[in-house]
Parts: structure tokens; C-alpha cells; sequence
């Protein structure tokens, strides 16, 4: 067990998936001489070659539709995108390509994974900060994970490379500095679509995803002081959910908060909503709270941003709402 | 002359063409009997394009087609029977009519295949190609694509991949003069696509695609090429579209005149011509009665084939959480 | 009161406002010479001009990126994206452009329009055939409309038209035949915002959108003969929605069924079921159905298109069960 | 020479280097000193470029710019009171902060504007090109662009689509050697990016993107021929990042001799040097250093100026439904 800064996780996570299996190949926009701009890919260019580890045009388009050929015809790519923000431009690959050849076609598979990290936080502007995880959860076929520790991320990344399926893994710009215990064992993997539970609780569910687990977490010590007991749910996989983990805490608690730091309408935190309506709804005495992002771009000045993005006091505030 | 087919793939190209064009002639009159259904895009007049450029390619190759693809289908080993079947969709169909005419695919052939999004074929062989050389191996991808194709952002972005990694892909640029109803002078200030490949240092030769022995020998060109691990070549195969766009064009809007001097120039017509001395007018004509009686059984065999029931099976469980 | 096809309501409501307003112009892939492929256009390049009237290459990503600034800069550009399919294309130009200017900026406004038509039941395969609603319902600054009766594809229409801020306007390929009343005032609009009742009823709400209000006002008649009574409200917009509509109803009927013809998971579905558990959790007396697509591909062959779309017996079935 | 701009419009260019080096360098120290947030792109010794191409242009004409548009903003009329402000994040900013660096509009000026979505400001100027055209007025729209940007599929659909409709766009290609930590050798097979416009049948020029006069000397052509209804034209400007990709960049890996040789052709430089004997020494030193206050006080002032608070207010009415 090693402490290792979440972007080390990842890292570690490659190096060990490509020495295993010779199949393995990454690519993506400064990924192999500089290592990526979230230094992710560090390293990875020397000890495996520029045939492995491609930096690449600014052409994301083609490069996604690329990663889904490829995969079916005997690799396992990895690509990264750069920005979440960029994810429309990969979505004709994922949604035309990718989703659809599994049920065509006979003996294809798709073991492909694309890594982006979105989310706000850093004064990076409207075009670098958004989280649209509902454009690609929303999309059959293809899994979607979002780690928030460290071991996750290596676990979840190792366990995506291993997947026969396409997955998306998203990460999260605030995230990679977080510094926490990371299995060495190379045999390490996190099974996709089993949720994390981050402190248990009899009072209030908060279902979150990503950073917002964070907030979450310290959104619990707030209610914990006005006497209120929440437990906290890691989602960890968008896409299968956990349905029995939704299922079971709202069981007990009778109550949820939805979090994500994606827009409200249409995002993801909708499906939270409708899914907890589908399978919980006898359970539940009030109505299940939505935090999301307000529906308008993230502003780039700091106390705009800050206004705007999700956070603790607002989940703390919804979940009072909701018990109230 | 370099590169040139042989006899035997000559008369097999000249095989695989009546069989093209009697599908599409046998579809185009169940359409008119309303005994399809959705749209079919017929590929007649353009067969040498398909099929010449397929002839020299092995099994393990790749090709990957558009929503006119039925030259480039059975030019890479596809059968007529599951062609039509799955046109017809049926359970026999290569796709258990799952997919339709413009999405068949069939890994074990090497096409994978089909796509009706416009351009789409382009980054995906591209894509092949990358898969070839990180694995080592010395096969090639080749595209189809249309001049209304070749004006979409993937068609620029893969070329100057290809070209800067020198993946071995060959770009078949089908230039039928038409994107969908409009001109290519509607779509392109350029009548020459192939000038385009000079901005990515990709070798581009334009060819007569109503000749399959001239689309064969500059494609074997380009494939030999891409497997000497030199890169991407760029063949524009210049040919005309005789039919709609597909079974629901209303037309109107193509010149009389040049489908005259078009059918003239049929690339049936044109090979015919070419075999005849060398191989007989009797040979050739018994292998276009059989190519004949083949694409007629094909039919009728689909015609008869039952349509499939929907069921959650092996082909949903990637979408699991549906059911 | 002229009786026309939905696609001649469509074509005469674009007639009326490029006579009376001659910034409007329309611009996309065959829209021109030949009309249309789904003959909207007809008429209108030789009434206005190639100017006016454009033919396109094809080239999504760009024209709708276009839209946008044409948009700024003192013209009302309409342009026609052939398959709703083909929206992934233009998601960069709506998420990352048209979307955030009328923030970050000031003084500018961003009045197009982008048809497009999506939906299965046609035999056209994956690629083909989706409803993807939840896509552009995620994009804050933007209207979404889907008009079902030919009065509301003009009056709708012409409202888009004169709208400050671009709204996306989903036809449907199997309602372009549908023949009815369309007012002749050239001054006949119809508000964006608003829900129709197509019939009023006791027992359930069905809220629905496109050709699945056809299906609706068809499950209604299925439930009308078990002697359940259900109210059937065309959405109209999808987004801004009706809230108004949707509480007053569900305060009638405590309980809902909500039909939508794109995928499930993050569907435009799961927006109106969240929808409905913020703003109505207290009058609901059982939970909220949600009948769509499933999440996999269209697929081409007819037994196997029918048997994947939703209609009137899944959603009769959908209203027995959430009443049971 | 044609289109050579007056020894006054050299002055001007020559001072708005000035007070855009003098605001990368403020920028710079700002930085290390933590008083900046967020990623910032310098354009030092690209000055010339952007300055350049703006010089000729009316207030009504448009100009879209990129991730690193400072010398175009400042060309284009932006002072750098708004600027710096915006950049610094302050309720006096041209955004009121909103925006950011990368995000600067100002439409009464014709800048808009800022574009962090590499190569959108390629389809942005398109498309108020397409605007004046439909409208019938004779301004035109010019989009700066990187050779990074250069290889996405937008920058190729915007050339087909403004050349075959003879558009009043030009397309001003900064070539600064790299996209964003990466060399252009590693992003595309061709040196010469501007060998692409015969793809579209655009006319196209290489111009020392250090020298404000040959950038001005070319767009001014350019710039002539949309405005006559000829249509679009390309001009690659060769010039060189002096700076690393970003206040982000940890660097490393452009070279020392790059760097130096660069460095003896910075665009300031040139400029003095080509002005001074007509102008002296003297006025020249005097616009200089009254560009460098003009920047220092505009940073004090936004320094000073208030951080902006969060409110409901018409900025916010089209995303109404959030509150
Ligand atoms: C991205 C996309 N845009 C538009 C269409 C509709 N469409 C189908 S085929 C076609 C024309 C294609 O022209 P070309 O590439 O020359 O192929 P051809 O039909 O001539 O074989 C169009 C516009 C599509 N299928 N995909
Ligand atoms: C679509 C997209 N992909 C990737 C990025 C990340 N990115 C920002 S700038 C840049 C390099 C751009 O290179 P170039 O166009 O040459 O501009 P320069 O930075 O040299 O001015 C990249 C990859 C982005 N902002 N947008
Ligand atoms: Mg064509
Ligand atoms: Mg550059």
C-alpha cells in the first residue's frame, strides 16, 4: 500500500495494464512527450515507445471514431480527451459508432476506454469546466465511471482497460492532486457498477458523483452538527448503477439527496431522480432533492464561479429541505 | 503493365459486377412492387468502383463502406444470399436484420463495414489501420467515400493522421458527382478532389471507375504501398451515379444527356469489351447468366426466409439494463 | 382554416416569415434545389433566391457553428439538419458557442433556428431513427420545441423564428403526412412554453412529446375501455416546460405516465419524472411510469423496429400498472 | 508597394506591440507572484500577427479570435483597461468577469470574439462572413487561428464552405511551430499549412508573421479581394511562441537556439528598426513608453477595481429557469 496522488493512481494503473498485455496502446493531445497536461501519461512515451503512446493532431472526432475501429479489430486503445468540454465532438463516435455495432454485428467487441476530466473549480472558464456526464451516460451500450480516491481510480482504470465494452472514465480537474493509500497489487481492480459507501447514515441518503462526493462527505458533517445523520454514497459507476446500494440506503433512510455537478436539466442527476422514483418510490417520505450546477454556463471570475458550483452548504440545505 | 489483374480476376471482377447489378435491379423492382422497405441505395453504373478495388485485397483486410455499399460488399467476399436476406431483413441476413443494407457488417470477411453516417467510413478504416500497425501486422484498411463525403471534417482529419503516422489505409474516393440530390459543383469549388491530397503529402491519382482494370491497378498500387509500411494513398475513381440517390429520390434533377454518355460508358459494358477477345463472348456470357441465376435464387431465398421475432439475447446484453 | 400536411405547415409558416422579415434565411444539405428531403423547402429557393435559400456540403459541425454567429450579426438563420441522428455533429456549436454568449457577452442575442427530424418507425436503420431530445433539453439558453399537429408546426415555427434566442425544433418523420386545420392569419402563433390538452381525464396523466402524443391520445382510448380515464397533455416545448400544466394535472390525477421516443437512461423521460418529483412529490399516489425506447439500437428489420418502439400498448400498460 | 501601410499606421502598429508585450510581461509577474487564476496564454513574439492583420480593418468588420487573442483584441480596439480587468477577473472587465482571458467579446468593436475550443474561430468568422453576405455589406470577417487548429475538420468544412460561396472571410494562420506543448512536425506531415487553400481553390500566402508590415501587406490584399466579393483568402503568418503554451506550461522542450533565433527577430524589434531612420529614435522611445504606462496603469487600476458578485440579472434572463 503506497500513498499516491490521484494522478499517480492512473498512471500506475496504464503502466501495469500495458506491460500486461502488449495490446494496450494510448493516444491522445500531448499525452506522449509532455506526459499530458494532467501529467497522467508521465513517463509512459520512454518506457513504451511512440508506437504505444501517441500524441496527437487537435482532431478529436476522428480520433474517437479511430479508438472504436481499432478496438474491434484486436487492440485496446486508450484515448484521452483533454476537457469534458470537449465531449461533443467524440459523441457521433459513441453514439453512431460505438453504441450500435454490439447488437448489429456478430462477433465484434469494443474494448476501448476514453478518459476525460471535466468539472469547475479552477477559473478555467465556460469552455474548460463543464461535467456532462449525462450526454455520455445517456448512450446504451457504453459503461461510465467516475473515481474519486485514488485507489479507485486505479482499481476502476484497470478494471475499464480489462472490459470488453467501451467505458468512459471521467476524472475530475480538482482531483488529481488528492493524495490517498493505492494497492500495489497489480491485480488490483474495482468491479464497475458497484457504488462505495462513504459514511453510513439513518436520516438522509446523498447519492453523488465524482468531486461531489467530497462535498458531500463535508455537506454530512455539517447536518452531523444540527443532529441530523446522513450517509453518504459514492456512485463510483454512472453507468451501470447500483441499483440494489440506491435501493437498500433509501430503505433505511427514507430520504435522498442527488448530487452532480453537471446542469440539472436533462443531466444526470435527473436519472438519480427518476431512477430512485422507479425503484424506491414507496420507500421515500418526501420528495428527492436535486444539486446540480445552475442551467447556465460556469463563469470564469472566482466569486462567480464559486456562486454557482454545487457545494456542501448547498446539499446541506436541500437535505434539510427535503426532511423538513 | 504493373500491378495489372489477371485474366481470373478479370473475369471474376466482370462475376462480381453482374452480380451488383442484378441485386440492384432485382431491388429496384421489389421496391416498385413495395416489397421493401426503408431505403435502398442503389450503386448501378458504379460497380467497378467497388469491385475493382476490392479484387486485390485477402480476406484479413479491411474495408469499411457507406450507405451504398453493395459493390464494395460483395467485392470483399460477401455472399448474395445473406446481402439480400438482410436488405429484405430477414433472420438470414448477415445481420439477422438487425443492421439493414447501409450497416452490414461482417467481421469475419473484413468488412466491419457498413455506416450511413457521411463520412464515417473514413476515420473508421483509418482507425483499422492504426489497429494494424500497433499489432505489427501487414494488412490494410481501405475506405469507401463519396465526393459529398470528402467535404466533412473527418475526411480531413483522418488524412492528415494517416499521412503523419503513415498508417496503411487506402482512401477510395467515389466520385459519383453527386452528394445527395445536389452537384458536386454544389458542394465543392473544386471538381478534382484529389488536389487535396497534396496538403497532407498523401499520393493521389485519379482513375477512370467505370474501368474496373484501371481502379484495380491504381488501387494495388496504393495497397502495396500502404503494406511497405510507406503510408496512405488517395484514389479518386470518377464515375456517375444512373439511379436516385436511393428508392425515395423523387429525381428530376440529372441530365439526360449525361446519363446517356454515362451508360454508354457502363462499366459492365466497358468490361466486357475489354475480356471479350481473350476469354470469349460464350465464357463471359454463362458467367453473367450464372452471376444471374445466383442473385435470382438469392432473392427468392430471402423473399421465403422468415423475419426474425425480437428476443433478449446474446446480441442485448451489452444494453442489459434494458430488459 | 386551410386543411395541410405538417410539412406544408411547416413550409408555409418559413414562406410567411421570409416575406415579412429579410434577414431570415435558410441554409442546409438539399434543402435548396430540390426542396428538401422531406419537401419542406419546396418552393422556397425559387420564390427567394439562392441567396436566401442555400444548398450545403455536408458539413454539420461547421453550419451549425455558423448559425450561431450568422445569429449574432444581424440575421435569422434557419438551418435544416436532415436527421436528428446527426446531432452529436452539431453539439459542440450549441454547447460550447451558442450557449454561453448571451452570458459571457454583452448586447448580443442569437436568434436561429435548427430543424431536424428524428424518430424510428421508417425501417432506417440505427443511424437512422433516434429520438435524441435529452441532448439539446441539457443546453441551458436554448428552447426545444416538438410540434405534433400541422396548426402547431406553424404557429410553433414562426414563434422560433421570431424568438431571440435559438431554438432547436424536432419535426418527426412520420408526422410530415399528417394532414389537419392550420390557421391561414400570417399572424397565427403559438407561444413556446405552453402544453396542449389533447383530452382531459380523471384517472392518470400522460405527459407526451412528438409522435408519442399520438400514441398517448391512442393508450388513452385502450384505458378508456378498461373505465380508466386518462388526460393526455401534448408537451409542445420541451424546454422551457409547462410547469403549470403539468402540476394542475397531476393535482387532478395523482399519478403519471411519461412518454418519450429516445433511450431510457438520462433520457428526455427522466427530466419530466424528475420534473414531476420537485414539483409535485405531495399529490403523486404512486410513482411516476416512464415509457420509452430501450436502451439499445433501432433496429432495421420492421418485427423488430415495432417490437422496441414504444406505443399505445406499452404505454396503456405502463398507466394499468403505476394505478395498480 | 500595394497595400503597404502609412508610416502613421506603422507607429500605431508598433505602439499596440508595445502595450500587448507589456501585458504578457505584467501577466507574467503577476503570475509568479499568485495574483492570477486560471490558465493564461502569452503571445509574446507573436505580436506582429495579430497586430498586423487587425491594422486595416473598420470597426464594423469582425474579427474571432482563439485561446490567445490579447494581440488581436488590442488590434482589433479593445483597450487595455478592459482587459486587463476582464483577465484579472473584475466587475470592470469587457465581461464584468464572466469571460475570462480566452472568452473576450466585445461586439461594438467587432470582436467576438475570444474562442478556447481549438478552432472555432475558423466556422465563427465563416459564419458572420455568410451574415454579411446575405445582408449585402461590404465588411468583412477575419479569424485568427493556430496551426494546432489547423488539423481539426472544422478549419477544413469553413475553406470548402467560404470558397464555394466566395464568402468576405480571411483566414489568418498563425503559425507559432507548435499546438500545445507539441511540435507541428508531430501534428501534421506538411510544414506548410497554406499549401491546403489549393484544396479549396483559395488563394494562399506565406508571410514573416515577425514583420507587422509583410502580415499588414498581405491581409490587406486579402482583405481587399473579400471585401470586392471574391471571396476568401489564407495567409500563414510563420512566427514562434516565445513563452510556454500557457502560465501552466512546465516547458522544457523548445530549444535554446530556436528560442535565441527568434529572439533576434522579435517583432518589436523589427519594428524599431524599420521605423526609426523615418521616425527617430526619440518618438519612437516617447510611444513606447507611453504604451508601458498606459498597460502598468491598467493593471493597478484593475488590481484595485471590485471582484464582481453573483446575481440574478439580465446577464442570467435566457438560463431563467435555473433561479
Ligand atoms: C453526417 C450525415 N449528413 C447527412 C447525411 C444524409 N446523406 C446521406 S447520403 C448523403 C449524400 C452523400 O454523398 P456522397 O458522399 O457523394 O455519396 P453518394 O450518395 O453519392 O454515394 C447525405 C447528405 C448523412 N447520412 N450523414
Ligand atoms: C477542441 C479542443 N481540443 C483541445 C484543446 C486544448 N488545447 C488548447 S490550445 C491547444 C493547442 C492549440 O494549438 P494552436 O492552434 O497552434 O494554437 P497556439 O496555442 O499555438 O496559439 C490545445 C490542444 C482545446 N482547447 N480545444
Ligand atoms: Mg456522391
Ligand atoms: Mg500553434
Amino acid at each position: 500500500m503506497a500513498k499516491l496522488r490521484y494522478a499517480e493512481a492512473l498512471n500506475q494503473a496504464l503502466r501495469e495494464e500495458m506491460q500486461r498485455d502488449p495490446s494496450v496502446f494510448l493516444f491522445g493531445e500531448d499525452i506522449a512527450r509532455y506526459g499530458g497536461v494532467f501529467k497522467v501519461t508521465r513517463g509512459l512515451m520512454d518506457e513504451f515507445g511512440e508506437g504505444r503512446v501517441r500524441d496527437t493532431p487537435i482532431s478529436e472526432q476522428t480520433l474517437a471514431a479511430m479508438a472504436v475501429t481499432a478496438a474491434m479489430t484486436g487492440t485496446r486503445p486508450i484515448l484521452e480527451i483533454m476537457y469534458a468540454d470537449f465531449m461533443p465532438l467524440v459523441l457521433d463516435a459513441l453514439i453512431n459508432q460505438a453504441s450500435i455495432y454490439e447488437y448489429l454485428w456478430n462477433d465484434v467487441s469494443m474494448p476501448f476506454v476514453l478518459r476525460t476530466q471535466g468539472g469547475g473549480g479552477a477559473g478555467a472558464g465556460a469552455q474548460h469546466s463543464k461535467s456532462l456526464d449525462s450526454l455520455v451516460a445517456h448512450i446504451p451500450g457504453l459503461k461510465v465511471v467516475a473515481p474519486v480516491t485514488p485507489a479507485d481510480a486505479k482499481g476502476l482504470l484497470k478494471t475499464a482497460i480489462r472490459d470488453s465494452q467501451p467505458v468512459i472514465f471521467l476524472e475530475h480537474k480538482l482531483l488529481y492532486n488528492l493524495r490517498d493509500d493505492v494497492p500495489d497489487d497489480p491485480d488490483f481492480t474495482v468491479e464497475i457498477g458497484k457504488a462505495r459507501t462513504v459514511c453510513e447514515g439513518a436520516d438522509i441518503s446523498i447519492f453523488a458523483t465524482s468531486r461531489m462526493v467530497l462535498e458531500s462527505h463535508k455537506a454530512a458533517e455539517l447536518l452531523a452538527a444540527d443532529g441530523i445523520s446522513a450517509e453518504v454514497i459514492d456512485l463510483r459507476s454512472l453507468r451501470p448503477l447500483d441499483l440494489s446500494a440506491i435501493k437498500t440506503s433509501i430503505a433505511k433512510t427514507h430520504h435522498a439527496v442527488v448530487v452532480n455537478e453537471g446542469w440539472r436539466f436533462c443531466g444526470y442527476a435527473a436519472e438519480l431522480s427518476a431512477t430512485i422514483m422507479d425503484h424506491a418510490f414507496d420507500d421515500l417520505d418526501g420528495p428527492v432533492a436535486r444539486v446540480t450546477l445552475p442551467d447556465m454556463p460556469v463563469p470564469y471570475s472566482e466569486p462567480l464561479e464559486m456562486a454557482v458550483l454545487p457545494n456542501a452548504a448547498k446539499i446541506a440545505d436541500a437535505a434539510r429541505a427535503t426532511l423538513r | 503493365m504493373k500491378n495489372s489483374p489477371s485474366t481470373t480476376e478479370r473475369i471474376e471482377m466482370h462475376r462480381k459486377m453482374v452480380l451488383v447489378r442484378r441485386l440492384e435491379e432485382r431491388l429496384g423492382e421489389l421496391h416498385k412492387a413495395g416489397k421493401t422497405r426503408g431505403p435502398i441505395h442503389r450503386c448501378d453504373g458504379q460497380e467497378a468502383v467497388g469491385v475493382g478495388a476490392t479484387a486485390m485485397l485477402a480476406t484479413s483486410d479491411y474495408v469499411t463502406s457507406t450507405h451504398r455499399g453493395h459493390a464494395h460488399y460483395v467485392g470483399k467476399g460477401l455472399g448474395v444470399h445473406g446481402i439480400a436476406a438482410e436488405i429484405l431483413g430477414r433472420e438470414t441476413g448477415y445481420c439477422g436484420g438487425r443492421a439493414g443494407h447501409m450497416l452490414i457488417g461482417e467481421k469475419a470477411s473484413g468488412v466491419i463495414g457498413g455506416n450511413a453516417i457521411v463520412g464515417a467510413s473514413i476515420p473508421a478504416a483509418t482507425g483499422m489501420a492504426l489497429s494494424i500497425q500497433v499489432r505489427g501486422g501487414s494488412d490494410v484498411a481501405m475506405c469507401f467515400f463519396g465526393d459529398g463525403a470528402a467535404q466533412t471534417g473527418i475526411c480531413h482529419e483522418s488524412m492528415n493522421i494517416a499521412a503523419l503516422w503513415k498508417l496503411p489505409v487506402v482512401f477510395v474516393l467515389e466520385h459519383n458527382q453527386y452528394g445527395l440530390t445536389v452537384h458536386h459543383s454544389v458542394q465543392s469549388p473544386v471538381a478534382d478532389l484529389s488536389i487535396r491530397g497534396a496538403g497532407y503529402a498523401i499520393p493521389s491519382e485519379i482513375v477512370d471507375g467505370n474501368d474496373a482494370v484501371a481502379v484495380y491497378r491504381a488501387v494495388a498500387t496504393a495497397v502495396e504501398r500502404a503494406r511497405r509500411g510507406e503510408g496512405p494513398s488517395l484514389v479518386e475513381a470518377k464515375t456517375y451515379r444512373m439511379q436516385g440517390f436511393s428508392t425515395s429520390d423523387m429525381g428530376g434533377y440529372q441530365g439526360e444527356e449525361d446519363l446517356a454518355a454515362w451508360a454508354a460508358r457502363d462499366p459492365i459494358k466497358v468490361s466486357f469489351a475489354s475480356l471479350v477477345d481473350a476469354v470469349g463472348q460464350e465464357r463471359l456470357e454463362q458467367v453473367e447468366q450464372e452471376a444471374v441465376a445466383e442473385v435470382d435464387a438469392a432473392i427468392e431465398a430471402a423473399l421465403e426466409a422468415p423475419l426474425p421475432t425480437f428476443a433478449v439475447f446474446e446480441k442485448t446484453a451489452p444494453y442489459a439494463e434494458s430488459f
